[in-house]
């Protein structure tokens, strides 16, 4: 099959310092695939550079095409045509993603008119999008600034402007980090539904289980391992993996192992070789060469698997 | 950013030095009498024991910039001293009891206050009891009494609903131990930062008041009325517009670097209180 | 809003009367009487008693004030003891002067802060930004008159392009206003467009960091696009603040520039009125500036609320 | 730099600032050409209203007298009394009545015609409704009666060598009967020139007066343009702004006019004598070695050279050398600090010295500071807000020490004759010389007031700083400026643009 998204030796750096090494993947049409890793893994930097919403002083380089057409190191001006109708994002803070200004109906809109629908058009169908993302009322919604809605209704309302246009990939960052846990089910459940391929970034492995078919683990800037959801969970290869499993509910065989020893170093600060070498308790002086992503479907890189 | 915020703390502390160095040496050495009258040394050019030239009354330069930077300091000292003393147990008071009558209070009164400018209040002291150095100082300390308060409120509103504070609440700590021990040490940086910004002010509203004759009375040197002085000569010996001038800038630019710099370096969560220019 | 609006507009009335008791209390201060002043040094008793009365001078304090009080608010500012000219229409005509003086030195602030505040917090990480930046603090570190003195100096004697001061009605020769205006408009409009442009700068910073601006690039806008639509706006609230605090500070800061430019503004009116004793004039002026900052603080908090739809 | 001029008079004499003047004005340069030339005058004080009969102050008579009002008489640049709205006088061989002929076909500005009914109604006027200090300069006059319609009888009381110089001053000045309403704000005089139009705070502007009696003045209208700063009326010279600086306010600032194809410069004197005054009246400057100390102390060239750049005269006494009896006095006291200190004993003194906020005070006050300080005297300068406050304090409730004053009324020396006045100097002695010149033949009045200008200096009860200079700076091409101001009026007649 033709993948929707190809991303290949993806890498992400600001000064000197590499925070995303060398990332490749590919999304299929209407795929649900999870990114997963602690925060500074480089998971987010990996979506907004797709985006095209690096922070400034922040550059990726390497290749990434959704159907066809560059996504990184191509002028602004194109991308940004790309951006809310061919890919769209929903960010991890619904309280402040929101413009406190302007009415949320007139922020769906927006997005249409950016791609070429007309004003009036646009504001008839942004009441239909909120009715879409289940939003009660949505016309009184349209009408309601930011501050009157509660997170999971912001969260809604921006999973309805990235839906507006219809777009072929949807990124979500820890969409419902920021919700109460009620909130978060029936945001998971609405997302899996509506999203036409979707990436998924989240440090939650419960989420990834409930919502992806394929899952890519991200650590020090590597995708360290990534394989069918079921199979990366219940055999994981990579150490970290393996930690990370242990460290959640999801433990395969139900004995708890003990949690990865340490801090994530910071950004620039991890070890050559295997990244994740001074925190594995399975670390060996052959870990000072970086091992490769091998592995057809269920890959991983590491010297000592699991399993 | 970081390296940038301490570049201005660095700058704003060594221009304030620099201005609080003079102030202090002028006390027991300056080059010449500052206002010592000599028609022979009238707009003497720089050089030969006068390093930046004389007055139209002979009048050494860099002794009167020297005298003048303890003038400066000191308008500045005790008309922030007075803001301070003042505005900040009000604004403390207001902060910590956001919703009484107390609050409403002085806030309105504060307003109030805030609506006599600085200018205003020395014109209007100035006309009942003589212009001068000290009717200045209180009208420029009266008028910033306000920013003082709100500030001191604000950081209190903030500190308020902090654990600690909250936990000493709970443990039925009375309001002025709370005030003392826990509140104004932890609202201290953004005092001193307002602090830091008021004098910058102080030393231009002390310039404009001496520029108009409501400010520091001769012979006391003083940068304003130097420059008033200078006016007329601006043509034919601008140095003596010149230096004074420099001085004014280099204070009011240490001070206001100085405020942005330690605002940085005591507490960047602070600096939104202010309206955090310069992260 | 509404029920805001009354509260508000409620406080600003009693703002208003607290600052008249304020101004009537301190004017009693002052040394001299002005029936005696008005008089000169070798009057009779018996003449300066009937000037006393005549003035009004005689009566208690309170009903002084409850008079001139009564007065204001018909907008009778009452007769000089000076001149002997009613002091209402003075204080109109320089009002007038004044406000066109700080209003137009406010926008021109505004036209220099809004671009160069905006262009410095974009550019924030270049040499260009930071050269606003540091121009803007040296900008603030110079006194306006001294701003003003420099402006006549190159502009107005060098350069012969415009006049050194004075000031000619717009309806008597509406060029001849304008030439006469743009130098005092310059020093007062450089100086705050300084301090203004670091608030500026200060606020598009902050916005550019908000999430709602990715957001909006998300939308497939670009970074000017964003900014433009959804930053300035938000950017803007703090800055009202700030306008409404700067424009307080114009009104006094035109005090000493109508003294270097010889316009006959307020700030020349207070001050000739201190000199002569003109203490009912003072007494007006000082009435007529304090309200002017309470009447700028009372739009300022309405302007916020229309601004800011979560304080509706 | 801020307003001067004003005058208060006690016991019939003067006491003022400097004139000053300032002008500055839009009208001005280029603009009038041949039919129509206009000229900008640019002055210091203001006039708070237009009415001299009721307010102190030379702002008023300065724009005023000899240009919209006139008097019978008046001074010539030389100084001589000369004729105007009389076409002559007699004197009686007693020397108690004066016979004035009035000019014919002389009209108000408001069309009332001139008359001897005018004259009687404006020289009673001063007596009865005048609310100024110096309208008992004009009690020795015993009645004022008409003769014809263009005769009029004044007797006076006595001899007095000063009666004819009064009616010089604005005390002279002629009224309409119908003119009177509305002094404050319309002026109705004689005179060449009348109120055009006054921009309150900013400029007044005379206009010609179409039906003047006289020869009617080369410009079609002058405007007086006020400045409360010496630099802002440089500027508008400078600039175009105004023709005419009538008073130079910063003398250091001369040398931007030095280029003669742009400007001119007249430099005379005035009748301003800058007065360092000591009160008499109390400690230490009751005692008269202190006094006599202070004139020892302050070194009068270095001073003027230093506060006011040279420019002006130094005088050793109340008299300005334009008056007939004018001595140079200036060796009574020649410099000497050892000998000051001498007199002093040894002994040390704090005084208030409150001077007006003006710029010749505030530089000369620096001065004699630190001059007084080489001898042992701490003077503690303290500004106040001239005129009001000034006046308030040091002039009427005599609440100072030393205070520094330019005394710019003519003739004034007998300020000193009274002991009321705030230098509090009391010594009968000289109050019966000024009495007795008043009365005397032209020659012993010169003797008696020479001996009462020597007595004030020997006495010290003052200290005679400089004269005031007469300093104006104008464009190249105007011309009719006044080389010396010794008249209360700034004479626009004679003024011209070539």
């Amino acid at each position: 099959m033709s993948a929707l998204l190809t991303v290949e030796g993806l890498s992400v750096g600001a000064d000197s310092v590499e925070l995303v090494h060398d990332l490749s993947f590919t999304i299929g049409p209407g795929e649900r695939v999870g990114l997963i890793g602690e925060s500074g893994s480089g998971k987010s930097l990996t979506a907004l550079s797709l985006m095209g919403l690096l922070p400034e002083g922040v550059v990726a380089s390497g290749t990434a095409r959704l159907g066809g057409r560059d996504l990184v190191g191509v002028q602004e001006a194109r991308v940004k045509r790309l951006r809310g109708s061919e890919l769209s994002m929903v960010f991890q803070e619904p309280m402040t993603a929101l413009n406190p200004l302007m009415r949320v109906g007139a922020q769906v809109a927006e997005v249409m008119t950016l791609h070429g629908r007309s004003r009036q058009d646009a504001r008839q169908r942004a009441v239909e999008l909120l009715a879409r993302v289940r939003l009660p009322e949505p016309a009184e919604i349209a009408r309601a600034y930011p501050h009157q809605l509660s997170g999971g209704q912001r969260q809604r309302v921006m999973l309805a402007i990235a839906l507006a246009n219809e777009p072929r990939l949807l990124i979500c960052d820890e969409p419902t980090t920021a919700l109460d846990v009620t909130v978060q089910k029936q945001m998971l459940e609405l997302i899996a539904e509506v999203a036409p391929a979707l990436l998924f970034i989240t440090h939650d492995l419960a989420v990834v289980a409930s919502v992806c078919e394929r899952v890519l683990v991200m650590y020090g800037g590597r995708v360290v391992e990534s394989g069918p959801v079921r199979e990366v969970f219940t055999h994981p290869r990579h150490r970290y993996t393996e930690g990370l499993l242990a460290a959640s509910r999801l433990t395969p065989r139900g004995t708890r192992l003990p949690t990865i020893s340490g801090s994530v170093p910071a950004a620039g600060r991890f070890p050559s070789g295997c990244v994740f070498r001074n925190r594995c308790p399975h670390a060996t002086p052959a870990c000072e060469t970086a091992p490769a992503l091998t592995g057809d479907g269920h890959a991983f890189a590491c010297w000592h698997p699991a399993g | 950013m970081r390296g940038r915020t301490n570049a201005g703390l660095l700058v704003g502390g060594t221009l304030v030095g620099l201005v609080v160095l003079a102030a202090l040496v002028s006390f027991f050495w300056t080059p010449h009498d500052p206002t010592l009258v000599d028609a022979a040394r009238k707009l003497r050019e720089p050089g030969g024991g006068y390093l930046l030239g004389a007055d139209k009354f002979g009048r050494d330069t860099l002794s009167q910039l020297m005298v003048g930077a303890r003038t400066t300091l000191y308008v500045g000292i005790v008309a922030v001293g007075i803001a301070a003393l003042v505005g900040t147990p009000l604004g403390l008071a207001a902060g910590m009891t956001p919703r009484g009558w107390l609050s409403e209070l002085i806030m309105r009164v504060n307003d109030l206050v805030f609506a006599f400018p600085a200018l205003l209040l020395a014109v209007m002291l100035g006309a009942v009891y003589g212009a001068g150095t000290l009717t200045a100082m209180i009208a420029i300390g009266v008028a910033t009494v306000p920013a003082f308060a709100r500030v001191a409120r604000a950081a209190t509103l903030q500190v308020m609903v902090t654990d600690y504070i909250l936990a000493a609440r709970a443990a039925g700590r009375r309001r002025t131990a709370i005030a003392v021990r826990h509140v104004l040490p932890n609202i201290g940086s953004v005092l001193i930062v307002q602090a830091s910004v008021s004098f910058a002010i102080a030393i231009l509203a002390e310039a404009a008041l001496s520029f108009l004759g409501f400010g520091t009375r001769p012979p006391t040197p003083s940068w304003g009325r130097m420059l008033q002085e200078s006016q007329e000569l601006l043509f034919s010996t601008p140095r003596l517009a010149l230096w004074p001038g420099l001085a004014i800038a280099v204070a009011v630019l240490g001070f206001n670097l100085l405020g942005d710099g330690l605002r940085d370096h005591l507490d960047p969560k602070l600096s939104r209180i202010r309206g955090g220019e310069e992260r | 809003m509404t029920l805001y609006l009354v509260k508000r507009l409620g406080v600003l009335l009693a703002s208003t009367a607290a600052a008249a008791v304020v101004v009537f209390a301190f004017m009693a201060l002052l040394p001299g009487d002005p029936a005696e002043i008005a008089l000169g040094v070798n009057a009779t008793p018996e003449a300066v008693a009937e000037l006393r009365s005549q003035f009004g001078t005689d009566r208690a304090p309170v009903v002084q004030f409850l008079d001139w009080a009564g007065g204001l608010a018909q907008g009778d500012f009452g007769t000089s003891y000076v001149t002997g000219a009613p002091i209402g229409p003075q204080i109109g005509d320089r009002l007038g002067v004044t406000a066109v003086l700080v209003l137009g030195g406010m926008v021109l602030a505004l036209l220099i802060a809004v671009p160069l505040g905006t262009f410095a917090a974009v550019h924030h990480r270049n040499l260009l930004g930071a050269a606003i930046s540091v121009a803007s603090q040296l900008g603030i570190a110079i006194p306006a008159f001294l701003a003003g003195i420099l402006l006549v100096f190159v502009f107005a004697v060098q350069a012969q392009a415009l006049p050194s001061g004075g000031y000619v009605p717009i309806a008597e020769n509406p060029a001849e206003w304008l030439r006469g205006l743009v130098l005092p408009w310059l020093s007062l409009g450089l100086v705050q467009g300084a301090v203004l442009t670091r608030y500026v700068r200060s606020a598009v910073l902050d916005v550019m960091r908000e999430d709602y601006l990715r957001t909006a690039r998300a939308k497939g806008r670009g970074a000017t696009g964003a900014l433009w639509r959804h930053g300035l706006r938000n950017a803007s609230i703090p800055v009202v603040t700030v306008l409404g605090l700067q424009l307080a500070t114009l009104l006094i800061g035109a005090v000493v520039v109508e003294r270097v430019f010889v316009i006959p503004g307020l700030g020349d009116l207070l001050l000739n009125g201190v000199a002569q004793r003109d203490l009912l004039l003072v007494q007006g002026v000082v009435m007529v500036l304090v309200a002017a900052v309470l009447l700028i603080n009372f739009v300022v908090d309405v302007a916020y609320r229309l601004l800011d739809p979560r304080l509706r | 730099m801020r307003r001067i001029g004003i005058w208060i008079a006690v016991g019939g004499l003067l006491l003022g600032t400097a004139a000053c003047g300032s002008g500055g004005g839009n009208t001005g340069a280029g603009g009038g050409a041949a039919a129509g030339q206009t000229l900008a005058v640019g002055f210091v004080a203001e006039p708070a209203n237009l009415d001299f009969t009721s307010t102190e102050g030379v702002a008023i008579p300065q724009a005023l007298l000899v240009n919209v009002y006139e008097g019978l008489v008046k001074l010539d640049q030389s100084g001589q009394i000369v004729p105007l709205l009389a076409e002559k006088w007699e004197v009686s061989d007693d020397r108690k009545a004066y016979t004035f002929t009035l000019r014919k076909n002389v009209t108000f500005s408001s069309g009332a015609p001139f008359t001897a009914d005018d004259v009687v109604f404006s020289l009673d006027r001063v007596a009865t409704d005048w609310k100024l200090k110096i309208k008992s300069q004009l009690d020795v006059i015993d009645k004022v009666e008409k003769k014809d319609d263009s005769t009029v009888v004044v007797t006076l009381k006595r001899p007095s060598n000063g009666f004819l110089y009064s009616m010089a001053t604005r005390l002279g000045a002629m009224f309409s009967r119908t003119g009177i309403s509305d002094l404050a704000n319309k002026p109705v005089g004689t005179g060449p020139y009348v109120l055009g139009s006054w921009r309150r705070g900013d400029s007044i502007q005379l206009k010609q007066n179409p039906s003047y009696w006289g020869t009617k003045p080369a410009l079609s209208a002058v405007t007086l343009k006020y400045f409360k700063d010496a630099t802002a009326m440089n500027n508008a010279l400078l600039t175009g702004g105004i023709d005419v600086i009538s008073s130079v306010q910063a003398p250091e600032s001369l040398q931007q006019f030095a280029d003669p194809n742009r400007f001119q410069t007249v430099e005379g004197t005035t009748n301003g004598e800058v007065v360092l005054s000591m009160n008499n009246g109390r400690p230490p400057f009751d005692d008269k070695k202190v006094r006599q100390a202070v004139r020892y102390a302050i070194d009068h060239k270095a001073l003027l050279d230093t506060a006011w750049a040279g420019r002006g005269q130094l005088i050793g006494s109340m008299v300005p050398p334009t008056d007939p009896w004018y001595e140079d006095r200036t060796g009574d006291y020649p410099y000497d600090p050892a000998k000051a200190k001498e007199l002093l004993g040894g002994k040390t003194y704090t005084v208030k010295m409150r001077i007006p906020n003006l710029p010749y005070a505030v530089n000369s006050a620096q001065v004699v500071k630190s001059q007084l300080a080489q001898v042992g005297i701490t003077a503690d300068i303290e500004p106040l807000e001239f005129p009001a406050r000034w006046l308030d304090v040091v002039f009427t409730q005599g609440d100072y020490d030393m205070s520094i004053i330019n005394h710019v009324e003519p003739r004034d020396m007998g300020i000193f004759a009274d002991k009321s006045y705030y230098f509090r100097y009391d010594n009968p002695e000289f109050g019966k010389l000024l009495a007795a010149a008043d009365e005397a033949s032209e020659q012993d009045q010169a003797d008696d007031l020479k001996q009462a200008a020597k007595l004030l200096s020997d006495d010290a009860a003052a200290d005679f700083l400089f004269l005031f200079p007469n300093l104006i700076v104008a464009k190249k091409g105007v011309t009719g400026l006044p080389k010396n101001a010794i008249a209360e009026s700034f004479d626009f007649t004679a003024l011209a643009k070539q």
